[in-house]
């Protein structure tokens, strides 16, 4: 299983905060484009996935057990 | 006493600035950024702050060990706080000291830098008539580029 | 309460950012310079300080003004301390408002270099072998050059 | 008469925070030649004179009534 987070925006896109996904092993790429299928809007181009709290590239391979999470533009400060 | 941290209660200034406060340094700067009322004529009612925790706490630490490596004798402490905020109120709090006054300005306005670069924190401005989550577009990195 | 003040009593930094937080402010920069145990390898006991009070208050807000009129929008706050300082403690906080940070954080290191150059204010170290007043050798000016 | 106000390093060596000259009209160069004189080791070459509050030139003519003050090297901060 994979746990994935959403905040911010894709919080409130998907109505919810977490979920797991039971899809591994599949690369970032995979992830982002299964979350713009079943999340119309989700608006990939522009997210960045971090694995396991730090930033991932979109070769990188997500295993069973890994914290994922999206990261729209950030906006801190 | 945590160096970095992510709170949901109003930012106590004080406490950052004690906490890099030593006898060798001769200089703090203290940067806080707070709330403002009007952003390019529209009226912001208040804010709201979204931040994936964990995650944000290690990178606030690591802008300070990146500062440390650049600045050699800063000391720093960082805080954001997250959850809704009214007019004034701070949001972020950036204290630097240093031997010297130099090495403080500079590394202190490098952490606000980097903290909107990479520091997973989202805010959402609310006016009057709507609301909306804030954030430039990025193109998602290449291999080997900094993220 | 006064923007531009020498006192012979502790600093209470908070006083001064209050004093330049404003709906429009986005961002607060405050230096504070405190007294540096070692310096050049001596070891300093404890600071003097003293001041031409009425002209050190005149030019800090003299030096306020030039600030504004620099870089529109911000607000300033300064004071210096007299007196007798030990380790760590306060002798100087500029505080300084502004809508954005990048003019606040420009304008408080120009404070703090102009009252180096031109507010009549004097330190005296005390190490445990002797004492001395510091002050960099400058000439008389020149007819209109800047003092 | 001219008030003159000693500080710091003077304020030591002249024994005395202020006193009273009555030497008006003089000008700026001719009250530091005086100070020169009356104090050994004044050190005027590095020494300001300001008159009533503000920076004075070595020409400026100071009048009866006058606050001046000499401003050896500053150092706050």
């Amino acid at each position: 299983m994979i746990t994935v987070h959403y905040f911010a925006r894709l919080r409130e896109l998907t109505g919810k905060g977490e979920e797991s996904l039971d899809r591994a092993p599949m690369t970032v790429e995979e992830l982002l484009n299964w979350a713009e299928e079943t999340y119309p809007g989700f608006g990939k181009e522009t997210i960045h996935v971090a694995v396991n709290e730090e930033y991932a590239l979109k070769d990188d391979v997500i295993q069973a057990g890994d914290v994922c999470a999206f990261i729209p533009p950030v906006s801190g400060g | 006493m945590k160096r970095y941290e992510i709170i949901d209660q109003p930012i106590d200034v004080q406490k950052y600035s004690d906490l890099v406060l030593h006898p060798a340094a001769g200089a703090v700067t203290v940067f806080t950024g707070h709330v403002r009322e009007w952003t390019h004529g529209v009226r912001t009612l208040y804010l709201a702050y979204d931040a994936y925790v964990p995650m944000a706490e290690k990178k606030l630490a690591e802008i300070g060990a990146e500062m440390e490596a650049k600045w050699p004798g800063v000391q720093v402490a960082m805080a954001h706080r997250i959850g809704e905020l009214k007019i004034s109120d701070i949001a972020v709090v950036i204290a630097v000291s240093s031997p010297h006054r130099k090495a403080a300005y500079e590394a202190n306005e490098y952490a606000i830098e980097r903290i909107k670069e990479v520091v997973p924190i989202w805010k959402k401005e609310i006016w009057e008539d709507g609301e909306e989550w804030i954030g430039a577009q990025k193109k998602y990195p290449e291999k080997g580029s900094e993220s």
